[in-house]
């Protein structure tokens, strides 16, 4: 890790397996990949320094897509996961990535306690605005009026979820959209998210070819947000709450401190006897 | 006084200071050479409701509390029928209370105890800056015979932060209570004459040894999410581990105190979490997925009352279904149980040694009787058990991590390890991790898993087994010192018994178990709980003779050992 | 050809339409008056990868897929070896395959099936839109005889909304089948004259069986998160509870689906959630609420590989350990299986009725192997169980939730009763539902919970008792059907069995399970697990003879009558 | 539940139990006790048309100290258990009460989606930034540098959670502060948040005198809040994101539409069993 000058750069492709997706032709989580995986080399990270932490989902799949270490734990614990290996070994690299019912629903609380707590994590949330793997329900961020699946027949009738007001409020302090129509753009995110200290809140616009056709639309809808990234949490809110949801970029940098405990040893595990002796 | 010990009950009102008063007398009687356990009773009011104090002193170790108590310390009556399933009292007992604190309750009086009413009160009043329950200390100095000046140090360095004022009246108060006694005519119910204390011992809670036994046993990292009687662990471990270089996180919730251990522990640091019953429930998807991944954990569940919220401040052995059997598919994992306050630490230890070599999640069992009682203990023996991780060496090769070895133990890479880079999954998989759902794969994972619980040898530390008799004691955890404490008296009328008590719950241990049962023809099952879930265990797994008995009970009140040598004398 | 049955495999790229045609050939069976069950598997891709159906259709009712195939049409070789485990072919085997297709991989020709290359390409891009599963369709219909003018029906419904052309090249598709069929040489597969349909029949799903069962229980409001493979028991739910006055709603997590529907039962709503391993792991510790509180609640495990996410789209076994005895504390519960596709309908029905009957907790196991699998059945029976609480009458006095009567079950008063208000509590309680941690309270109301569940009479519902030979099969779930006809297997031979399959596993039922066994002096157990889960259970619970074997094997690949059969041969 | 006009109407004292509270003395949960009674009696609601549902914990003691129904069930899921009923019994007055560790920190899911879902439950959060019942550890609402508890010695290190702002984010549509030490205010805010079709959040700062004893100031630094109740999100949320957590009001009433679903039968059951016929 300390030699880092004398190891060779890799390049984007040295970041991913040789294993084939399950992901339908299409699908936006490709790009992701590709987006990650050259953020990786932009970043010019070792393999065994890098971890991809994901919960379960078509997006959740990408962990073994590449060629780092990672962990597909379960469906909606992946930033949990993610906060025990960076708090234990703030000397690696952790990404944590997954779907938006991955993220806002089964895994709401971690969402809100993460931008909370502001350990060093990156979180790349695929969002297509459904459940993909099991086959098209509505996610929080899928539209009330969205009557495709057999669960909500009319429509889910509630509001959809705001991933990044949401995040705002709960604290984070990087809070970027992106789109995986725009593969590069969104590298260059995620290259600045992971070098931002604590944890950093993407939002990627990822389609679900198969159970949100629509979603192709993308392609003309979405746009670069027409501001620049702010630094007041208030003019961010301001902005946020008027969104549209499909506007691009960095849109809040804020300054509050990152959670990071000292493991240094003070004295030996004998010394800690002491207390109990009579 | 029963046999070598000593048993008192303290009660009174919430902040009358019945535990400081119990707290300084145990600590007197360690300093003065005994060795002693104090557990403790309370209301339901979060503060300022009734509360009492259990303590049992004497020359020998002391595993559990007795059938009765030798004297009782009423410093008022607020509430104290509450007690009364605990504070066992007869003939031979003797209750002091305050003369003008009205006539004692219907049951205190039933149960036969010579009541010795002092004034109390009276004496406080005329104390300057008197406390009741420096009185109810110089009370028991005076009939327990402790030496005034152990007492005295104990008093001083307990005080002292409070000024000179507080700790002199505080003596006053010891003096005062020993002259009430002494000035009195109850009996006198005097410790032996104390051991030599050939080392130093210890006061220690079940809690606080089972966090220390986590620490020498490698733990670095904790992630957990406070809960009743558990908090006790983390509240020691969380300075402690910040002095040893390691780290507590308070968690959000028990889903994600789970999961923050699953991931310190893939990165290399060996993870823990404690939590009780319903922290258990919430837990068990995750520790699914720590078997699946082959992460080791190891999970601490302080057992209370169930089902539900339950009673979270008492003692019960209920969570052994859930513990066993509470995770969905076929999911191999260790369960242990320390049988006494001191084993909380060796249990401990040794599970975390279990969890890193075997990577497999191990949930230890304790209860709120043995975590939240101190006990005075000789200094345990340095355990050998170190968790030790079988790692692929830097630049390894074609690594595969889940590899299937003879041993069914496959060197787990942790990043940083160049070559080792593998994603942990709990997917089916095949060898190198790669999701999986063939049979062929399944099949191999599975066996994989169960056999490397199924080959490893656990040694002697499976379980106690102590003498040879027909009539053979099975039990585990906290109902072992009554059990004990029950076949020493049997031995004492000539009957000669077996103890059995299970550490290692699962995976059961079929060999050895028949070997301990060799020449036993009848089992006694000894458990605290509603649907004798142990006794159920036992016979999946176990060959039990016919002739076969269960002594199970729910809590609160604990197993005591007259009703263990009840049933053993009634079967003899 | 086994006996009376025809078995097929047809496979191909996901695209290719392979599910489309075998509902097509099912539901023409049905209508030309056969019985039959339809299976699935897919490889991981999401959409577009592999997949394959089984089908076996017959004159009699069929409860589980055969051991082998008798017709395998493969409409292209895309990872055909993934399903190499699953379409067991041999020497009487007929493989219908493309001629362009390249050779047929290794594992498909060492079977020694009789390989039938035909101009299926070649067919197809001759129609105009012509599609080869409709050409896969034809070559079946030829095979099995069924009637074309049936086979033309189902595929004009089929296809009719989606417009003549397509409709009309789907015909003609299956002529081409149909004549590719006539000129080749293919040893025909008929399937034997068709049974008079006495009463019309049904051709539906496990999960909706399911589903249907619960409405007809009597449940009104369902919440729930997707999770395979129990969707479809909440898709069909969600439209069909609208229609007769009750709501699904999603939920965000599995926490909140039994949460909600605690709280939609203590309003007074019959109420379910269905899932699987995953999200009742996540469901136990409220499911212990439910027991504490007596609150009645259904909730459906539709069982699929395990541990942790494990085989999500496979079937197993294995979650009837956290079924059974997943709840911390002494928390007595019911626990069901269905032990057929119909047979869902009947568990889940009769499931809704113990839950509201005895104010319990009812937890019904199905497997992926009958809830996504599609049965014809004869319409089942009306039952009459309907779920009925005992409440007290408007304008009670003196009203106590959780009185101590003497069946255990204690009047439930429901919002809107006057005189009824109580406070649900999943803190131990007094009768009142006032929090107690008293020794008395705690017993009493763990004893209650315990008694309704010991005194209630289960009839004969608790299991299927067929035959009386001294080799009994003890079974559950999806495992019954091939056992059953193992049995008739057996009895073909002259060997004499019993077949005991369990629908009701939790409360055992000791005296009933002795008499069914009274008379077998060999006990062969049957589950789809890895660790006996279900042979631990029984042994923990009910005498078993000496003599005794058990066929386990974890998922994916399903039990088979034949493994069954040859253990029953080999032990006779 | 139709003849209202003929029934008594109750006094506030009617609508309590005659169990004593296990809470400490001085413990703000028994102002919150007295002005949810007081609220009801100005309801004029009868006792067996409400439900009071809680989680775990001292606050969550609460329904038993009523004289209606009600549900303790377990910690950080009362949400949930009042969604249920008030979806499956839309006839019932629902009041879900409980602390800021079962509401924010293991609760938190259920939160954000109860603020979105719209079910009209009033949801009373009486915060006093500590965990209670488990004897004093920090809950998500408090202070960043608080040390009193032996599992955070150097405090907590994580700025503490804004519940009314995560509340605007994830949707509330009626949003309100109160303190226990204004009880007859408190009652006041409670009576309106009950009679607000949909979720309302009500925080209400209740002291911990045992484990938070500080917070006897409150009784000085807590005031009304400056501004006047607007029905615009983003003002809402500039003005949350810069309070001081000590102001009380009703700040926020907005105008998304409510979850209720229909429970009206168009069909019987044997009806439904067509679809399966061949
Ligand atoms: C505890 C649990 N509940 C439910 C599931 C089923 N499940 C798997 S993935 C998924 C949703 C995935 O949606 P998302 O995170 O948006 O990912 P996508 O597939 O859309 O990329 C669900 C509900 C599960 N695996 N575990
Ligand atoms: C699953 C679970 N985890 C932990 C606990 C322990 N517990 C009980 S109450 C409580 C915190 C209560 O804090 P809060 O909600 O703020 O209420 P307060 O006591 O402060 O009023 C905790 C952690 C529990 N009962 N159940
Ligand atoms: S279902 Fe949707 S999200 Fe999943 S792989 Fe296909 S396109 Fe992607
Ligand atoms: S501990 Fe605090 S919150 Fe609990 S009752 Fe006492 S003062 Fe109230
Ligand atoms: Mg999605
Ligand atoms: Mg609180």
């Amino acid at each position: 890790m300390t030699a880092l000058a004398q190891t060779p750069a890799l390049t984007a492709a040295a970041y991913k397996s040789d294993y084939r997706p399950v992901w339908c032709p299409g699908c936006g989580h490709y790009s992701v990949l590709s987006s990650l995986t050259k953020a990786l080399a932009e970043l010019g990270l070792q393999r065994e320094n890098v971890a991809v932490i994901s919960g379960i989902g078509c997006s959740s799949r990408i962990p073994a897509y590449t060629s780092v270490y990672g962990f597909h734990s379960v469906h909606g614990r992946a930033l949990p996961v993610a906060t025990g290996l960076k708090v234990a070994r703030p000397d690696l690299t952790v990404v944590v990535a997954g779907g938006d019912g991955d993220g806002y629903s089964i895994g709401g609380n971690h969402f809100l306690h993460a931008c909370r707590r502001n350990v060093d994590l990156t979180y790349l949330v695929m969002d297509n605005q459904v459940y993909g793997m099991t086959k098209g329900q509505a996610s929080p961020t899928t539209p009330a009026d969205w009557d495709r699946s057999k669960l909500t027949p009319h429509g889910t009738g509630v509001s959809p979820f705001h991933p990044l007001a949401v995040a705002l409020a709960a604290g984070a302090n990087f809070i970027a959209r992106c789109y995986a129509g725009d593969p590069n753009g969104t590298a260059r995110v995620i290259t600045e998210a992971v070098r931002h200290p604590g944890f950093s809140m993407v939002q990627i616009l990822s389609q679900c070819v198969t159970y949100q056709p629509s979603q192709k639309e993308w392609k003309t809808t979405v746009r670069k947000a027409d501001v620049t990234t702010t630094r007041d949490a208030v003019r961010a809110a301001r902005w946020l709450m008027a969104d549209d949801g499909l506007s691009t970029g960095v849109l809040y940098i804020g300054h509050r401190p990152i959670y990071r405990p000292e493991l240094q040893a003070s004295c030996s595990v004998d010394d800690l006897e002491s207390g109990f002796v009579v | 006084m029963s046999g070598d010990t000593v048993s008192i009950a303290i009660s009174g009102a919430g902040g009358a200071g019945v535990m400081t008063a119990a707290q300084m007398l145990l600590d007197a009687a360690a300093k003065a050479g005994f060795y002693g356990l104090m557990a403790r009773s309370s209301g339901p009011q979060i503060r300022g409701g009734e509360v009492a104090a259990f303590l049992r002193l004497g020359s020998r170790p002391v595993e559990c509390l007795d059938d009765r108590f030798d004297v009782m310390v009423a410093l008022d009556w607020l509430n104290v029928e509450r007690f009364a399933g605990e504070i066992v009292l007869d003939g031979a007992s003797v209750v002091l209370c305050d003369a003008d604190a009205g006539e004692a309750p219907e049951r205190i009086r039933a149960s036969g105890a010579q009541l010795v009413p002092l004034p109390l009160q009276e004496t406080v009043k005329n104390l300057p800056g008197g406390r009741m329950n420096m009185l109810g200390l110089g009370l028991l100095t005076g009939l327990t015979g402790l030496p005034e000046d152990v007492v005295g140090g104990v008093v001083a360095k307990g005080l002292k932060k409070r000024g000179q004022e507080v700790l002199d009246a505080g003596l006053a108060g010891v003096r005062a209570g020993m002259a009430l006694v002494a000035a009195s005519e109850v009996p006198a119910c005097r410790l032996g004459s104390s051991p030599p204390a050939v080392a130093p011992r210890w006061n220690i809670s079940g809690n606080e040894a089972a966090g220390l036994g986590c620490i020498r046993g490698g733990i670095r990292f904790v992630a957990a999410y406070p809960i009743t009687p558990a908090t006790e662990i983390l509240e020691w471990l969380a300075p402690s581990l910040e002095k040893v270089g390691g780290v507590l996180v308070q968690a959000e919730d028990e889903l994600a105190s789970i999961n923050m251990i699953i991931g310190g522990s893939f990165g290399g640091t060996p993870a823990l979490t404690a939590t009780s019953g319903p922290g258990l429930a919430l837990m068990m998807e995750s520790i699914g997925l720590a078997v699946a991944s082959e992460t080791p954990i190891v999970v601490i569940d302080v057992m209370r009352g169930g089902p539900s919220t339950g009673i979270p401040t008492k003692s019960e052995q209920s969570d052994l279904n859930i513990a066993l059997y509470g995770l969905h598919g076929d999911a191999p994992h260790i369960v242990t149980a320390a049988r006494s306050i001191a084993d909380c630490q060796f249990t401990a230890q040794w599970s975390v040694h279990l969890a890193e070599q075997l990577q497999v999640p191990v949930i230890v069992l304790t209860d709120q009787s043995l975590g939240q009682s101190r006990a005075i203990v000789d200094r345990p023996a340095d355990l050998a058990f170190i968790g030790r991780r079988e790692m692929p060496v830097a630049g390894v090769t074609g690594y595969q991590r889940y590899a299937l070895t003879a041993s069914g133990v496959s060197p787990m890479a942790i990043p940083g390890i160049p070559g080792g880079e593998y994603i942990a999954d709990g997917l089916e998989h095949a060898v190198s991790g790669r999701p999986s759902s063939g049979n062929e794969d399944h099949s191999a994972q599975l066996d994989k898993r169960a056999r490397k619980l199924e080959l490893f040898d656990y040694g002697d530390h499976w379980a106690d087994v102590e003498g040879d008799g027909p009539l053979a004691i099975v039990t585990l955890g906290s109902c072992s010192g009554p059990v004990r404490e029950a076949c020493a008296r049997a031995k004492a009328l000539g009957i000669a018994t077996r103890l059995i008590s299970l550490r290692l719950l699962a995976p059961a241990q079929e060999d050895r178990f028949a070997k301990a049962l060799e020449g036993a023809d009848r089992v006694l099952v000894v458990e605290q709980t509603h649907s004798k879930q142990f006794y159920r265990y036992l016979r999946a797994h176990y060959d039990l003779p016919r002739d076969l008995k269960v002594l199970s009970r729910p809590g609160p009140l604990p197993i005591r050992p007259g009703e263990v040598f009840d049933c053993i004398k009634a079967w003899s």
